[in-house]
């Protein structure tokens, strides 16, 4: 038998200058199952909770209503106070007689018949609520990071020196990404692998990092802190365990001519190959597609017989391996949009006309060029440069409307290389604006400007084409009235857009995680949660959300590694127990669920699987619906569309809506 | 003169946005009719639509649906679930005839406390102008009459 | 082995075959129109664990539906048909039933068409005076539940009495109420065979409201009903676009 | 198959050596084309500059009157005339609202289901599949196909695949056995309306255009725009002077240049009608060989 005790509160007089309290617990005392009311000054201050709590005691009360103001503001309170007096905490339910009630109504019958109505609604609710206990899930703590770009290697690097395990899964056979392949960074222009060698020989060196390169992320499976991942390890067709990274491979290998993935196709690699100098892990794998070991059916060879290893492994097979995390990060970044994407920039067909990242190459030290700013189709040193920013960003024709956010400041720092290199030459950009919003950035621009002198013209590039060894830009200067401007460069660097990664969608898929038509992975929430996925326990990490510059990717690989630190600080996460819960029954029934599993679709949060009921002989009865605790987040939406109740939601149950709304109904 | 028909109103409404949105009413001190209580759910996506068929039977003469704007659901996809099952419902009622012009459904973000206020009193403006629910309340009535009667007329 | 024989009326009926030799009993004529896929959730069937079915093209599309909410598990081994040009189709698996389904997607009925049409040119109070009419009649049998193969929910929520969802008396509302939600959950999902109408002892034609709700659904989402094996319940998804001008 | 024509106001004057060429080869090919009886302008330059209804129901008008000869297809030669009267038909089917109101000014009825061919799109569709047996000689010259700015733009109405580099042009000109060559012009604008008003900036848009082929070798310009031709081939006295030097290069129309290699006479297909005289080109045909 329910003993409920409802409290009714004046707010000072929030409450009671417009609503009879008295007269309020005086009919809230005869409703059916109610065993004490009473009205007092301030429910939520030190004396009103000790009130609670005593009468609680007293009157041996099964659960309380607490008419005040909105269960937003104080509902914790209560049922903190409930829990203090010993009876389980969602025994309190709150009915809103301010912010609903007192506040917006003036004094009146109406307005005290209000406040009871609610309070009776609410005492007919916590007559049929259940003791509920927060739900515990363990937590395996080890993290997994997809992908070895800044974002990746930052992520790892926090969560590692957190104390925690990490496995790095990285699909090239060096971590290092696209940080990697730049010559400079803005706006400070310090050399980008001087900063990120570093970085990435921690990595490799970390006791708390497990390493896997020319490796891939097959399939994931399990929930928050109970992640199964099944890692593809790609046949390197070396043995790590033996090579020394000595190089005698690559320098004997006969396929020489390959074009060379790191540095954009301007230069070319062997079949047996580490990346770049710099890589880590500083060894090669073999690239059977372009071997001629693989191709040609056995024949060379060279590398096994000059390995002083003995390390080289052609029967290797690609291996999979399964490991257990807790958390998720993916950083798998981003690609650049290529060739035939821009027909009447030329791209593709001049050779002198090239994108971001082959400038980066060209520029970079480390690069085909050893840093000299030279055109690809004759290796001269360009007398004229164009820089043309938003080359299909912001273009609603061309599908992509958003800014990739990067190339105002990067082609900045293009135009201020060259000119650095080669001062009597001239620089142009073709710009849309400058988006230069960043700590130092606009300065930056400014430099480039001011005292590179590099000559900004506002407007579109129409056309790109060769005439007499020339390459013709046709644009517009809209500072000019609209004027028409022709230049004839030597090579045009195009600032092409930032896409997703290739595997982005596949991915996704694998983590069941959502994302936005262009593929980038999307945030939980665009303001309050920027770095969580919809499904909890995966975290975002750099440009695979977004284009986002190094700063800002190493600023958010940090926030969603303390994500996944904040997960791995108890052994086990807690979580309100306000889920969905698919029913149970004794045999023969077993429950309810008829297993048509129709609600899978409709949970945001993937929460709802599909479990094999069996018998004592293990012999399949019937296949059902059961939720993930560890995943629902209690919207219920699924409860509302299971067509015989098989689903109820803890708290907001079946039961108590419809006695909610029986009892507002009925006086 | 007759004393003025105060209909009685359900709200059902979201945590998050509407509830929130009406909570914001009341910081704002925005005054509006007395006809209707909120009942409080999770999201619009909890919303059973027998609840809606209960509420009517118990003798509700309108009911406000209202809930995050798309896009805004603190659940992602809740609302959008419902409009879909909201539109369905509605052309289920309006081919049995049910007056559906009872049923307001709107979105109303935490930040529209205004909003709420306004709903609120259109609705029971609408609803008073329309009257009492009697086209279902009587329902029972009416038909044990027209069956008593056409026994009687044999 | 499920199917049709010959009853004293020379109406067919449904009848069950367990033994091989009584095969001769069954027969295929137009008139076999009933749905004989809501016999396989009967126990008797289910314990059977191999089952045959000489399916109509209303059975066949039940079979897909069903399939798309995972009822069918393994037990049906035979799904037979006798096409138009009266040649017997065996299946061998769902997908080619499926592609027969597609292939020979049944219309809404004249006489449905012809109803509905007057339905939908009646007013607002004229509609509702004629289903309450109807629904007064209603003595809550059940039988609309019974011979519904989409209705296979081992405890239905009319049945309900924590909390009760629905009046158990018979009195118009809830009627009314019990009609409302065996349209609303059968939206999107009933195939339109028809026998619910077809059953009904005081000859209500419950089967408009599903039948309607499919046509607004397939006109709204474009989704049919027993269409494809794949799940396809319209109201399991949403569109970012759908229309919300009643929505203020 | 009835396919419907609609020649437009230049068809008639001043380009009226494309309606004959189109008809030449339409003829030689045993095709038909039907004028849409009581067609009226489509609008172009003016209309749309000056009231958008007005811009919606002149070329509304027309295809209404379309529809109620019966035919599901027309040939609309010019560019403008395409343009104007495939934004009516991308707008109406798009926008309710608008249809209904332009239905109202025109007081006919309209479903804007009429399918709506370019002169090339038509060559590919109905020529293409017959004219083999009928193409005679060789058009052993480099062509450069110019589209000019209204087949590519806006992209919804676009006549071309590649908007950015169009080739349907580049095709008929293989079938008639010319060289089309890569350029870097195809689409840029020919100064267009500026044709009278502005001859100055119609000098330095054309003069580059011609340049620039000139530059590339072609030995003629193609066009399926009269406004383009005109520009190209009547303003040499202007782009001379822009220039500082005379290129005599002849501008054809794209029909022109199918029709010499079908073998019909220079004079049937209009030739004798351009200011740059075209005998280079009627000279430069090889007869095929059997």
């Amino acid at each position: 038998m329910a003993r409920i005790g409802v409290f009714i509160c004046h707010c000072g007089e929030n409450i009671s200058a417009t609503v009879d309290v008295a007269k309020v617990a005086e009919k809230a005392g005869k409703l059916s199952g109610v065993a004490y009311s009473v009205d007092y000054k301030y429910m939520c201050s030190d004396p009103g909770q000790t009130l609670i709590i005593e009468a609680i005691k007293e009157h041996k009360l099964t659960g309380i209503v607490v008419a005040a103001c909105s269960p937003r503001m104080h509902e914790g309170t209560f049922r903190k106070a409930a829990e203090k007096a010993g009876i389980n905490p969602y025994f309190c339910e709150m009915a809103n007689i301010r912010e609903h009630v007192s506040w917006v109504h003036p004094k009146s019958d109406a307005t005290t018949q209000k406040a009871l109505d609610i309070v009776r609604t609410l005492v007919a609710k916590v007559k049929k609520n259940a003791a509920l206990f927060p739900i515990k899930v363990p937590i395996t703590k080890t993290a997994l990071v997809i992908g070895g770009g800044i974002a990746g290697i930052q992520a790892a690097l926090d969560i590692a020196n957190a104390g925690h395990q990490v496995i790095m899964v990285e699909k090239k056979p060096s971590i290092g990404g696209h940080m990697s392949q730049l010559s400079e960074t803005f706006p400070t222009l310090d050399c980008s692998q001087c900063i990120l060698t570093p970085r990435m020989v921690e990595v490799a060196q970390h006791p708390n990092i497990k390493l896997l390169t020319y490796a891939e992320v097959e399939s994931v499976s399990g929930f928050v802190g109970n992640f199964d991942v099944t890692i593809k390890m790609k046949a390197k067709s070396v043995d790590y365990s033996k090579c020394t990274g000595c190089g005698a491979c690559w320098q004997k290998c006969p396929s020489k001519k390959i074009p060379d993935e790191f540095n954009e196709g301007m230069g070319f690699r062997t079949a047996i190959y580490s990346p770049f100098p710099q890589a880590v892990p500083n060894k090669p794998v073999i690239d059977r597609l372009n071997c001629t070991y693989f191709t040609k059916g056995g024949k060379c060879g060279l590398c096994k017989k000059v390995c002083p290893a003995d390390a080289i492994n052609y029967d290797a097979v690609d291996e999979f391996i399964d490991v257990k995390v807790g958390a998720i990060i993916t950083a798998t970044g981003f690609d650049l949009k290529h060739a035939d994407f821009f027909p009447e920039y030329g791209y593709g067909k001049f050779k002198d006309v090239i994108d971001g990242m082959q400038f980066e190459r060209l520029a970079s030290a480390s690069g085909p060029t050893a840093g000299e700013i030279r055109r690809p189709s004759d290796g001269k040193i360009p007398e004229k440069i164009v820089f043309v920013a938003c080359a299909g960003s912001r273009d609603k024709a061309k599908g992509i409307e958003y800014c990739s956010k990067i190339c105002c400041m990067y082609t900045a720092k293009h135009a201020m290389l060259y000119k650095h290199k080669n001062h009597e030459g001239k620089a142009y950009v073709f710009y849309m604006d400058i988006r230069a919003a960043g700590k130092d950035y606009d300065e930056f621009v400014r430099r480039a400007i001011e005292e590179d002198e590099v000559q900004y013209i506002r407007g579109r590039v129409s056309r790109i084409y060769e005439k007499n060894g020339k390459l013709i830009v046709k644009g517009v200067d809209t500072l000019m009235n609209g004027e028409p401007v022709d230049i004839e460069a030597d090579m045009v660097v195009l600032a092409t857009a930032v896409v997703a990664n290739i595997e982005a969608e596949s991915l996704a898929q694998k983590l069941h995680i959502s994302y936005n038509k262009h593929k980038f992975f999307a945030e939980a929430h665009p303001k309050l949660k920027p770095v969580e996925t919809n499904t909890a326990g995966i975290m975002l990490a750099g440009a695979c959300q977004s284009a986002k510059d190094i700063p800002e990717s190493v600023s958010q690989a940090s926030a969603s590694a303390s994500k996944a630190i904040g997960l791995f600080s108890s052994n086990e996460l807690t979580r309100e127990p306000i889920v969905a819960v698919v029913n149970r029954l004794p045999p023969s029934q077993y429950t309810t669920c008829t297993g048509c599993l129709l609600c899978q679709e409709v949970c945001p949060y993937h929460a709802i699987e599909s479990e094999e009921i069996k018998d004592r002989g293990g012999n399949l009865i019937k296949v059902a619906a059961k939720v993930n605790a560890g995943l629902c987040q209690g919207c219920g939406t699924c409860v509302a569309m299971c067509r015989n109740k098989s689903i109820d939601l803890q708290g907001f149950s079946n039961d108590q809506m419809m006695s909610e709304v029986m009892a507002l109904l009925n006086s | 003169m007759s004393e003025q028909f105060e209909p009685k109103i359900v709200a059902f409404v979201c945590n998050w946005c509407t509830y929130a949105g009406a909570d914001l009413a009341g910081t704002s001190r925005t005054k509006y009719a007395t006809n209707v209580s909120i009942i409080r759910f999770p999201c619009t996506g909890r919303i059973d639509f027998m609840l809606l068929m209960k509420a009517f039977e118990n003798g509700a003469d309108g009911i406000i649906v209202s809930g995050c704007h798309p896009n805004d659901c603190h659940y992602t996809s809740g609302n959008f679930h419902a409009r879909r099952r909201w539109i369905v419902f509605r052309s289920v009622l309006d081919f049995m005839g049910f007056d559906t012009d009872r049923i307001t459904f709107s979105w109303v973000s935490a930040a529209e406390g205004t909003k709420w206020a306004g709903l609120v009193d259109e609705t029971t403006e609408k609803i008073r102008t329309k009257g009492a629910f009697t086209e279902f309340k009587n329902l029972d009535v009416e038909t044990t009459n027209r069956m008593i009667d056409e026994e009687l007329a044999k | 082995m499920i199917g049709f024989q010959n009853a004293l009326n020379k109406q067919p009926v449904p009848c069950f075959i367990t033994v091989a030799s009584q095969v001769e009993r069954l027969i295929y004529t137009p008139e076999c129109k009933g749905n004989l896929a809501v016999y396989l959730h009967k126990i008797e069937v289910k314990q059977a664990k191999k089952v045959g079915i000489l399916a109509n093209v209303a059975t066949l599309r039940s079979l897909v539906q069903l399939t798309s909410e995972n009822q069918l598990g393994d037990i049906v081994k035979t799904v037979i048909t006798i096409n138009a040009q009266n040649e017997v189709v065996v299946f061998e698996n769902m997908d080619e039933v499926e592609a027969y389904v597609q292939a020979n997607f049944p219309e809404y009925t004249e006489d449905d068409k012809k109803l509905l049409e007057q339905l939908n040119a009646m007013t607002r109070a004229e509609r509702w005076q004629y289903w309450s009419e109807q629904f007064s009649a209603c003595v809550k049998c059940y039988a609309c539940r019974a011979v519904c193969p989409m209705c296979y929910c081992p405890s239905c929520t009319v049945e309900s009495n924590q909390p009760q969802w629905i009046k158990v008396s018979s009195e118009t509302t809830g009627n009314l109420e019990w009609h409302t939600m065996r349209a609303m959950h059968l939206a999107g999902r009933c195939i339109n065979c028809g026998e619910c109408g077809r059953i009904c002892p005081v000859g209500i034609p419950v089967h408009l409201l599903t039948v309607k709700m499919n046509q607004d659904i397939e006109a709204e989402f474009g989704a049919k009903t027993g269409f494809s094996c794949k799940s396809g319940y319209a109201l399991n998804t949403f569109k970012p676009g759908d229309k919300e001008q009643f929505i203020k | 198959m009835r396919i419907g024509y609609y020649p437009g106001c230049s068809l008639e004057g001043s380009s009226k050596e494309y309606n004959d060429s189109l008809f030449a080869v339409a003829e030689k090919c045993g095709i038909t084309l039907e004028v849409i009886k009581d067609w009226s302008c489509c609008g172009a330059s003016a209309a749309h500059n000056l009231n958008h209804n007005l811009a919606l129901a002149l070329p509304a008008r027309t295809l209404a009157l379309a529809e109620k000869q019966g035919l599901e297809e027309i040939v609309v030669p010019c560019a403008a005339c395409y343009s104007r009267i495939a934004s009516t038909k991308h707008e109406i089917t798009n926008n309710i609202a608008a249809k209904t109101k332009i239905e109202g000014f025109i007081e006919l009825k309209l479903s804007a289901n009429v399918k709506i061919l370019t002169v090339f799109g038509f060559l590919q569709k109905y020529i293409f599949p017959v004219v083999d047996g009928h193409i005679v000689n060789k058009l052993n010259q480099k062509a450069a196909c110019y589209y000019g700015c209204l087949y590519s733009r806006p992209k919804e109405i676009a006549a071309v695949e590649q908007i950015e580099n169009p080739m349907e042009m580049d095709e008929v000109l293989a079938k008639a056995g010319a060289t089309p060559i890569d350029w870097a012009f195809k689409t840029e604008c020919c100064g267009a309306g500026l044709s009278v008003s502005r001859t100055d900036i119609v000098a330095k848009l054309s003069g580059e255009i011609i340049e620039d082929a000139a530059d590339r070798g072609a030995e003629s310009i193609v066009v399926a725009c009269p406004m383009c031709h005109m520009n190209l081939d009547m303003r040499r006295p202007e782009i001379k002077k822009t220039l500082k030097k005379d290129i005599n290069i002849p501008v054809l129309f794209i029909t022109q240049a199918l029709g010499l290699s079908m073998g019909i006479p220079a004079n049937k297909l209009g030739l004798n009608k351009h200011y740059v005289p075209t005998d280079k080109v009627v000279n430069c045909m090889v007869k095929m060989e059997a």
